[in-house]
């Protein structure tokens, strides 16, 4: 789960790494308030969880509280990315002297935190790493064993800084790290780690990924990650489906994640484009199977519902029910094709045949029908 | 031989008495898997399918010290104590069904057992199955069959798919592995493609991937490097995955401008494996690979 | 370092280890006040080191304020195997109806901490160990991976509880841990965790004894440490020497533990009693040879000094020059057996022989010597 | 071939520019020791008796790829890091002088260098000495020769002592080793015999023992349990320590009613060891278990 800059600030702050004073603006009022509390000149800041909103427009500087509301009129509803911002960082503004990178990784390469370090921050790392690799130092943390002081070392000394920011910036590094693992996060990242006019080092951005899978140690962002889902995400979510929305026009049902992204890729393949990805997967009964279906059916973009079901656990029988069902309930005006394979394969066919259904056995010529299909409707 | 699981595996499964547990007990009973106990702390003394339930790993491998491998059912939340308690107790394979780890545990044990010298399969995995010998896992049996293609995948399904397709060609598998559809795995590509060179049952390797990380890159790289000496055939899903999304499984995203299906590809496709478009397909080049038909 | 009940059990409140309410008594009246607020009935303990304390009379219950004054008139001042009593812990008598028992330790075979439980408190574990091994549940720890639940579920199944008290038995392992490896421990130990009457579970004794390696993590006890050697101790530790102090009249110089020992060994050998062990170390200059010699021809039971080194990095000419120095000084009276061999051992042997003292190539034979030397004076 | 250190070995001194390390640098050096590098954070770039200083071993890793082995002088309270910076940058064998490390650090990067296959010797030791071939250590190298005996000791100058007397008798040492004298060290008299079993250089081999734990009592057993083929003589020093109180080592202390010396020479006798009572007497032993003289 991302975190919004101001979130991932605030936590910086809870592990003692200084942050540039801040506040959050949901109306352009707040904006001119906080700006007149930072003194006057400030920097705005959407708060979207796109990547890029520099680039597109999304940091504004103010000279005074009136500009910040003037500014903050024009950000707040904008659209970046396809993202709706609805709240600003507005932040002191900081007299960036250099920028440095700093930030903490699971590695899954070595299945480890790596540290990524660099004296030259503010880009893209990736694209610092694809262009000058020697420019980055990359240490990795056992594990077992944890941040040590030679880890740090290396970092602290890569970055070309006198005997006082070192100091700070080891504890930057550990503070960081300490967050990193507590926090269960995938990423935390300083980007650009500012070093400011008078030599102080400076937090101008912050990046946070949370593991999803350790969301239940941390319910105040559960509950965040829920609240933003829309509502056929939030459905599926109820349901216990991996749902994932597309821009196409056949829905995919499948069980097993891997599956069902071959799916996709096969309807692609025959030229076809999907709706989205829904995994059922594995044991779905009849009622999970017609919550799915249904849950596509409704969904306006879907023409074709294209299920390919491979039964091991999951049995050829129940989803035949499930689907049948969701069919005579919101079937209307859609097309349903099914592959099904496996664990009593008859009889769901048998029950799909009666429903007036046919049912492939091989998912490529499935994915050819659907294609077909969705192209004449 | 086989790899990982064959003749001479004998299971505990830990987590027994649970839905999951108990279900999976009985199958692979069924399929002729030695499970000779199982554990739920609070629970030893009862029987599951007529398999003893004892308290902890340790009781088990105490009563039977021919148990070698632990399948794990057990909760997320307490997978990862599972883990440490299996290999402590000597357990030598481990597989690990449990999804949803938190991915800080999973590092952490991932590195332990590696370090002990400890298999760890998974976790959000389907099991290993070595047809004919042993099935440790939650995989149909019925759409595998012995014979000489090695599987390693991070799906489970679409094991499933390619498996009985490889089945109905009648070249049948030696192993087949999922390894798991989380980020960082206990046995990797690399891992299962160093067994399989060393398994003279194995003639031909399959590797499915997906999107997400770079081990299909790095197995790529391994097979450059070492001059595999093994027809190995590729199939990854997710072509059409968007980047930044996760498809179902923790592992399946494309991140940081990394992980997508086409990069995996090409890396493949340069060093010489052969890589199918659909599922069907992996059997048409595996036959070609062992100039079959 | 050893810490008495006392400390233990300060230390236990403060990771959460319930233990019976209890005061620290350095005279009567402080016994009968606690014994007063306790509601009149305690048992008062004395505060030693030793082991064994209760046979040698050590710990003694009182029926009232009055009995518990006069008990501790007895017990305060008393000797328990040649360590003075100064203070008694007074604490709330528990009506026993089992006894449990629960350590940490360092093991060194396995190099890990090791957690050793019985049902069967109350009594020395290494009798209990020796006469009933199958009787205790030995758990190992890895120091990488730290205790994990199924670590204390099978500490807490062997004990014969209710579920309630499994409970309790489980936050104690857990607490128990946490101090043994924050308060870097080699044994904390619960002998006996009772099982009242009431069922509950109340650590009746603690023992913790702290890594002297560690104890500069731990500055308050260090300076208690420091505080109760005795002046011969306290000045070796001054001039950093390993020193103990044995009941013989000859004194014992080595450079190095493992060389010092086999001195003692070989004077016992032939007949002789150490009156000391005092090792050097390495690379010693001529001052500190100096003192480490002048401390035992001040003490007033050495007779002989006998001094064994073996010169590595440590100079023989040094070595010499301080002896002549410390004997100069405070030699009257006292006999000198050297032994000198390594580096320098020429000049070392020329400083020496020109004040009239002449050294031994072997130790065996100087050992002899100075046996010989002693029985004479 | 001598074991643990020999002609292929490449040091570098972590510590190099304190008094002890630069003093001991030399040394080395003057015995024919290849050290390569030295390590002292902040001072990367000096040079001590001529060895480059760099600020990491990473660093000196990377200059001097062919570094196997290191040699730690650093102060206690870092010595913890120095370990695993070391281990973490590929280095095999890892000398640890220093002694007053807790214990409790110890136990942990002893166990983590087991797990990745690093030789930790030490803490609180002479180090290591294949007279002739290298010397990784603080030992006065003149007292020992090339030859045939193995010496695996918990004391340093109790070493020097037995080492000289073999010299003296003409036997010489293939390598002898300080195992350190804290009660819990990287290498063991196990580890030590089973490496000099392997060693066709060593013809005998000489456990010199304290008080305090059960190694020597371990190191029996383990000479009963495989039949040990090489002759094994023992001295135990501590005779007549008193139980309780440490004697100058952290190691060498009676606690609990373990770990004295009685014991340690009954499992010694008890399984063929012959133990001397006087450090001279061992060459005497050696000279009969090797049917010399």
């Amino acid at each position: 789960m991302k975190l919004y800059e101001y979130e991932a600030k605030q936590l910086f702050s809870l592990y003692n790494i200084p942050v540039p004073e801040f506040g959050l603006a949901r109306t352009p009022e707040d904006a001119k308030n906080i700006a007149q509390k930072l003194g006057g000149k400030a920097v705005l800041k959407a708060q979207v969880l796109v990547a890029g909103r520099g680039k597109a427009g999304g940091i504004k500087f103010a000279e005074s509280p009136q500009e910040a509301y003037e500014l903050a009129k024009k950000l707040l509803g904008m659209e970046i990315k396809g993202e709706k911002v609805n709240s600003l960082l507005v932040s002191r503004a900081v007299d960036i002297e250099r920028e440095l990178y700093l930030s903490i990784v699971v590695d899954r390469s070595v299945g480890a935190a790596s540290i990524l370090s660099s004296s030259e921050g503010g880009i893209d790392i990736e694209e610092l790493a694809a262009k000058s690799p020697e420019k980055i130092v990359k240490v990795y943390v056992d594990p077992l064993v944890g941040l040590k002081a030679h880890h740090v070392r290396r970092i602290v000394e890569s970055m070309g800084l006198f005997d006082e920011q070192k100091k700070v910036l080891q504890d930057i590094t550990l503070n960081l790290y300490k967050l990193f693992v507590e926090l269960d996060c995938e990423l935390a990242e300083i980007n650009p780690l500012a070093v400011d006019k008078e030599g102080k080092l400076v937090p101008v951005d912050a990046k946070v990924i949370i593991d999803d899978n350790a969301l239940f140690r941390r319910k105040e962002f559960a509950e965040r990650a829920s609240a933003e889902l829309s509502e056929f995400e939030a459905e599926a979510k109820k349901h216990g489906f991996s749902y994932v929305e597309l821009d196409g026009d056949i829905g995919i049902i499948g069980n097993g994640a891997g599956l069902t992204m071959a799916t996709m890729d096969v309807v692609k393949l025959y030229g076809g484009r999907p709706a989205n990805f829904l995994d059922i997967g594995g044991g779905a009964r009849a009622d999970i199977v017609e919550k799915a279906a249904s849950l596509l059916l409704k969904h306006p973009n879907v023409k074709v519902l294209f299920v390919n079901v491979l039964g091991g656990i999951t049995r050829c029988d129940e989803v035949a029910k499930g689907l049948v069902n969701a069919l005579a309930t919101y079937g209307k005006g859609k097309r349903l094709v099914v592959r099904l394979m496996g664990t009593n394969e008859e009889e769901g066919k048998r029950i799909l045949s009666s429903a007036g259904i046919s049912a492939f056995d091989s998912m490529e010529d499935a994915a050819k029908k659907a294609v077909e299909l969705a192209k004449v409707m | 031989m086989a790899v990982l699981v064959n003749k001479n595996t004998y299971v505990v499964v830990q987590g027994i008495t649970g839905r999951e547990g108990s279900f999976h007990t009985k199958a692979m009973l069924d399929y002729g898997t030695k499970v000779l106990a199982g554990v739920t702390p609070g629970k030893g003394g009862q029987n599951v399918h007529g398999v003893p339930v004892y308290d902890s790993v340790y009781d088990a491998v105490s009563k039977h010290p021919e148990l070698n491998t632990s399948i794990i059912f057990v909760p997320s939340a307490f997978a990862s104590d599972a883990i440490y308690e299996a290999v402590d107790a000597g357990i030598e394979v481990v597989v690990l069904i449990t999804e949803h780890i938190p991915i800080h545990d999973s590092m952490k044990f991932i590195r332990y057992a590696r370090l002990r010298g400890v298999c760890i399969v998974g976790p959000n995995c389907p099991g290993v199955i070595s047809p004919g010998e042993s099935k440790v896992g939650i995989m149909p049996g019925h759409v595998f069959s012995k014979g000489k293609v090695g599987i390693a995948s991070r799906s489970g399904t679409l094991t499933y798919e390619v498996a009985h397709a490889i089945t109905k060609a009648g070249l049948g598998q030696s192993t087949a592995v999922g390894i798991g559809g989380d980020p960082i795995t206990g046995m990797n590509m690399i891992d299962m493609l160093e067994m399989f060179r060393e398994d003279d049952e194995t003639k031909a390797v399959v590797l499915i991937g997906e999107i997400g990380g770079d081990m299909e890159e790095r197995a790529a790289e391994y097979i450059k490097r070492c001059s595999y000496e093994k027809p190995v055939v590729a199939f990854v899903a997710g072509r059409t995955a968007p980047p930044g999304k996760r498809m179902g499984h923790a592992g399946a995203i494309i991140s940081m401008g990394a992980g997508d299906a086409e990069s995996k590809i090409r890396a493949f496709e340069a060093c010489g494996v052969k890589v199918a478009s659909t599922p069907a397909e992996v059997v048409k080049l595996l036959k070609g690979a062992l100039r079959i038909g």
